[in-house]
């Protein structure tokens, strides 16, 4: 075992650099930092993904067909990290992580044609449409009914949670298909433009403060049978295929030493003004606590996505990495607000001149879903101990 | 020794649980979190009319008498229900001051409008940087010509927009802590409001050389930091009876809502894990009433034990706080993070309270310190200490 | 609500104050201080049992014809915590608080005038045979047979977790009489000699290296049919209440206190010894933090026990005071081995000049047990949920 | 980049386990627990014919060559059978520091015999009242005729019962720290035998004016400082590997308890809390793993990364151990808290862990001392440091 890079290695990290240097500019910069929400806005998102897009390192994951890069899994880590440390905007994933993959294997080639060229681009911008009031880590009991009608399927029903519906052209979503036999039978996956009519999209306030979710309600929404990916009732093979493709892509630790940088830059805001932090010992501590968490998270997230095989998928172990990087993302947010103390009680101040003290409090606050969403802490302790312990 | 409440404690208790299912249900709380400076003007003269705005006052002054623990009792009610309104900040602090230290004059003058809720005056006293609660102030008050000139800012001072007056604590020349009772609209004053974590209204105060006359000086020129900190060791306890409430309805309304979702074909209550963590709630929710009971009980036995007993009970509610806000929000899974329950604004409500007076953290390891110089901690603290043989 | 004293309250306190000065001598107190395991050793809790027996205050929750005081809960509250903060030995809990209210409860006249008097005595010393190797908090899972022959039974079978059997000249165990209907039902409740011939004593080495807890076998034990409290297989009655009365019994805050004046005599004692202890913030911290869940444990004990009336049970709450007395327990005891930093590697120094520091890490050690024993954490918030929260 | 094992980093691993699974099962282990100074004489002679006691030496020594990572894999197999022996005072410090400090001739004079086995030096570095590992020592090394005074106290020096000699860490005149090689038998040296709580044997020094030759300076007459953080550095590294490998160990035995243990009339394995506490417990196991992975092969990186490393280390480890030795006794019930299984022995062999070296509460704060002092941080702790543009 060890840590040093190859000349290749290294050669590739300073590829990365020298994009980064070319193309991260200072307002996508700060466009990331001063997000409290999941994902950044698509003013922030999505000049980056067109400048991954040019540069061709926009999937790595896809086939090299379809513009992969072909980068062994260390090549991803390093990219992934090189870029967030950078403080890089996130890529919005609905579209190139989620809803990409699944076209690519299961659409047909027509699909492919279709709506590859336009996930790239940025042309089309996607939501999930899985979540329903009734089904949350249950997903398998959804029930919005899609009934085929000539060559279409008429949609009733609801989804919610549904992230940045309000900004998508577009939405993949499981509906029920049949109500016959196990649950997870009668299940198809659709693609369903949202500019079809009888779909109200109506927000979600959170509990930060921020408009990121929405449910959104179908009327006698006519969607063509077309635009569903593999065959009817076998949506649940497309779900679960795009929840072990997402279990393979996620490189988080270096978003997380990028969210903790904003706490140190809180410490050094706060003590240019006269606070003193860093006299408060018990702070130092859960300083080093939290940094010794993210070192570790780190080491583990390299060490177990750093030695897939292309397409390979770490299997239950990302358990571990989904459980842990969810708790650190909680943890250093917390650390957040013990750092502002008592400006904490602040509610949105405007910010002003790059200041990070604002995004600490709803940032704290909207990291309480990350145990909840995604597969819930719940969820994943139950896979760790069946198929890590093995009880 | 007496363990159950009193007639006074069960009457301020069940006429304030009353009015506020009546008139402050969640969707009613929607006028004072839109109202001005977060006040809805009804519910403010529902205060007076019901005697609260006096309860900590002696009758001599209109009030009820009120000690800490009908205080308690009132402040728990209004934590069950999110109250956006000053309550602690002007009754507790601004109006007891006036009515314990203020001098004849400036009690005639004050108290009548401040029980009858025409006027407002809440304490100015939180500074940037400066977390310990009885730490000295940076603000000073320098004495001159007929009066005082007070320099200095406050921060996220509590039900600030909307006040009448302000008392604020300034050190003076002599080292002792002095407080003045001053007009928002004095010269010199700058007031920016800004918005609170848990829906209240707060500003932050600067004054610039604020002229005031000596008559503003409350009480005698005396050092005002005993009565000062006995109030704000009452007022920490009254938070904590306030978490203490908004504690328990988190913990009534997540076994309520894990009974009626269902997943995997089971309400989520039936799953042993949610099962625990519920117990683990519930037990932070009983030791938080003992920490707030303990407190208020015996906070009035001598000035020493205020301080030492606001500290225990900060770090014991504050503690159970955070676990009871976080699981409520986890077993009420997206639910808990959405605007579409309550939950969210009872998290935000004891993060408010936890961030409040120097922190959790911070009263913990001054109880300790307290602990660790004094023998007090030897003797129970339930029985009377006694000089042990 | 108030905690101040009534004159007679106050004037109690006095009275047991001075019983305690004059009764309560420095070798009791050294012999209750120096011990880490459950209960101190028959030399130190007998001569105070005898002492509280000569004072009439032995038994204060039996009936008064038997020796009981007639204490209010008060009153009772204020003994124990006086008790417990001068330092006085715990009275030995199997004759007095477990099989002695059984016998009062259920036993005939003949079992009352027999045990009773040898229970208040101290000649008879008890130890209680319950958990059997398969059944521990699935208490109805037990095992031993009791066959009748004759006007006996005969024993075959073996008890385990046996706390202090090995000073013991009798047991009180529960014996499985039937194997038909329900577990519960076919149990009955034995009073044994422990010198019987078959019986044999095995001690169990425990985690803090003090013999506490034995393991019993019974290989053709006889035991008197006459020795049975209660009908046969009406055992399971006896045992709930005897638990049910001893939920009314415990008083804990007083003796968590005085392990916690330990703790404090050791940082006194290292202090004294040019160690700085309190430099570290941290650890001053956690005693507050300490300090602070024990007062308001006792806070909570005091409205909850001192609320009872006589031979009232707080119900299913006591496994709030259950679960916090064993936590707490255990959190002062890792106080105390933080207290001693490196100095905890060393394993029983002997005790020297009334050094409290080689009874830390034992201590520490056996607190384990504390949620284990006596119902476990698990078991009491099952309870909880089910009795206080209501799910 | 390598993510996986060298030959020879299997090659070590699967030798000790082989070993151990051997001849050092837990009732074979009593042999040591019980011999002379808790070395059972076979046991180390095997060590030496493995090869072990020149684990960390170069070949040129008749080591092996092994590095952090090699000496991690051995101490995790020595912690998942909870050997007694004193392998890292001796041979990873003792041993160690010979060969990288020492002059030629006391290279010449003890390696050999250390190597195989029959002569053991330990290092005896900490002091009472002094948490720190790297903090300066109370002893004192003053010069004088031929050679030294030395004066001091040493404080449970594991191993030294039974080693021929220990490396004394004193202050000198200068101001440095030096290493003195003093056989136990030298006049005015004290030795108090202890046991330890994980059965090891340890001993209190004392040196009144021990008077040693300028020979027994371990190398030349400079500050020993540098190459002694480093190797404390790597043995608490070690010390972290071996409680890796008993919380590993500790794991594996309770699922297995709690599969075999019926309550209720099911395995309590099928109970929800228990099978999210060992999903816990597991978790904990992972990144302590990850913890001395990282720590191992980044320690070498540069001198100023050692300290850091090995207070990662111990504070993620040490935290992570507490847990698992916490919920392994609880989950074992009864049986846990008893000698019947080995589960108490790895309960205590794990506290033993947290409390060495300054303890895991110091490591965490002591880390982020260091981490809000750089800005190392900020860059990834897994590729190599470059200079940032």
């Amino acid at each position: 075992m060890n840590l040093e890079l190859s000349p290749a290695e290294q050669a590739f990290r300073e590829q990365v650099r020298a994009f980064l240097r070319d193309n991260l500019t200072d307002e996508l910069r700060r466009g990331q930092r001063e997000t409290s929400s999941m994902y950044p806005e698509p003013e922030t998102s999505g000049p980056w993904q067109q400048a991954l897009q040019r540069q061709g390192w926009l999937v790595p994951l896809w086939p090299q067909e379809w513009a992969g890069t072909g980068w062994t899994a260390v090549q991803r880590f390093i990219f992934e990290t090189e870029c967030a440390l950078a403080g890089a905007p996130l890529v919005h994933p609905m579209g190139v992580r989620l809803v990409g993959p699944v076209i690519l294997r299961f659409g047909t080639e027509e699909q492919k044609r279709r709506y590859l060229p336009r996930i790239l681009s940025g042309e089309d911008y996607w939501c999930q449409g899985f979540s329903e009031p009734g089904a949350g880590s249950d997903l398998a009991s959804l029930k919005m009914r899609a009934v085929a009608d000539g060559e279409d399927y008429v949609l009733n029903g609801s989804k919610i949670w549904t992230t940045h519906a309000h900004h998508a052209n577009m939405m993949f979503a499981l509906v029920r298909t049949s109500t016959e036999g196990k649950r997870q039978e009668g299940i198809s996956f659709l693609l369903i433009d949202m500019n079809t009519p009888g779909i109200e999209v109506r927000p979600i306030a959170t509990i930060g403060g921020d408009h990121d979710v929405n449910e959104v309600f179908f009327t006698d929404v006519r969607v063509p049978q077309a635009n569903r990916i593999g065959a009817e009732n076998a949506g649940w093979d497309c779900a679960k295929y795009l929840l072990e493709f997402e279990r393979g892509a996620g490189i988080f630790s270096g978003r997380l030493r990028s969210q903790l940088k904003r706490v140190r830059d809180a410490i050094g805001e706060l003590e240019a003004s006269g606070v003193d932090v860093r006299g408060d010992g018990r702070l130092v501590a859960r300083f080093g606590e939290v940094c010794a968490d993210l070192d570790c998270f780190e080491m583990m997230e390299l060490r177990i996505m750093g030695a897939l095989q292309p397409g390979q998928s770490p299997g239950p172990v990302s358990s571990i990495l989904k459980l842990r990087a969810s708790r650190l993302k909680q943890a250093i947010a917390e650390l957040g607000v013990e750092v502002l103390g008592g400006e904490a009680l602040r509610w949105r101040r405007e910010s002003a001149g790059g200041s990070v003290l604002p995004v600490l409090v709803p940032d704290y606050l909207n990291s309480r879903a990350y145990t909840i969403f995604g597969g819930a802490a719940e969820v994943q302790l139950g896979i760790i101990a069946k198929s890590v312990v093995g009880v | 020794m007496l363990l159950s409440l009193t007639e006074l404690q069960e009457m301020i208790e069940s006429s304030v649980l009353e009015f506020l299912a009546n008139e402050y249900d969640f969707i009613k709380r929607a006028r004072s979190l839109d109202a001005d400076h977060g006040v809805a003007p009804q519910v403010w003269r529902a205060f007076a009319e019901m005697g609260w705005l006096g309860l900590p006052l002696p009758e001599a002054d209109g009030g009820i008498g009120g000690r800490a623990m009908e205080c308690g009792l009132l402040m728990r009610a209004f934590g069950r229900h999110l109250v956006v309104e000053p309550y602690l900040n002007a009754v507790l602090c601004g109006t007891r001051l006036i009515a314990e230290a203020g001098r004849a004059e400036q009690r005639a003058e004050w108290l009548p409008e401040l029980v009858e809720g025409r006027r407002r005056v809440v304490l100015a006293h939180d500074e940037r940087g400066v977390a310990d609660p009885w730490a000295p102030r940076n603000a000073r008050a320098l004495e001159g010509g007929n009066g005082f000139r007070i320099a200095g800012a406050k921060s996220i001072v509590v039900g600030a927009s909307g006040a009448n007056a302000v008392l604020v604590s300034a050190r003076t020349e002599t080292g002792g802590v002095a407080l003045f009772l001053v007009p928002l609209d004095a010269p010199g004053v700058t007031v920016e409001a800004c918005r609170m974590l848990d829906g209240a209204r707060a500003a932050d105060l600067r004054f610039d050389d604020v002229q005031v006359d000596r008559s503003a000086l409350l009480g005698e020129p005396a050092d005002a930091s005993g009565v000062l900190g006995r109030i704000i060791a009452e007022a920490i306890v009254s938070e904590c009876w306030e978490a203490c409430g908004a504690m328990k309805a988190a913990l009534e309304q997540t076994a309520e809502y894990t009974q009626q979702r269902v997943q995997f074909g089971k309400s989520i209550s039936s799953f042993q894990v949610v099962q625990h963590r519920l117990a683990e709630m519930a037990v932070c929710c009983e030791e938080a009433l003992a920490a707030c009971q303990l407190a208020a009980l015996s906070i009035e036995r001598d000035a020493a034990s205020a301080v030492a007993a606001a500290a225990m009970a900060k770090s014991k509610v504050g503690r159970g706080a955070r676990f009871v806000a976080q699981e409520a929000v986890q077993l009420h899974g997206a639910m808990g993070v959405s605007e579409e329950l309550p939950i969210a604004s009872y998290f935000r409500k004891l993060l408010a309270f936890a961030q409040r007076s120097g922190g959790t953290a911070w009263a913990g390891q001054r109880y300790g310190e307290l602990m660790l110089l004094s023998d007090a901690w030897r003797d129970s603290r339930t029985l009377p200490s006694l000089a042990r043989a």
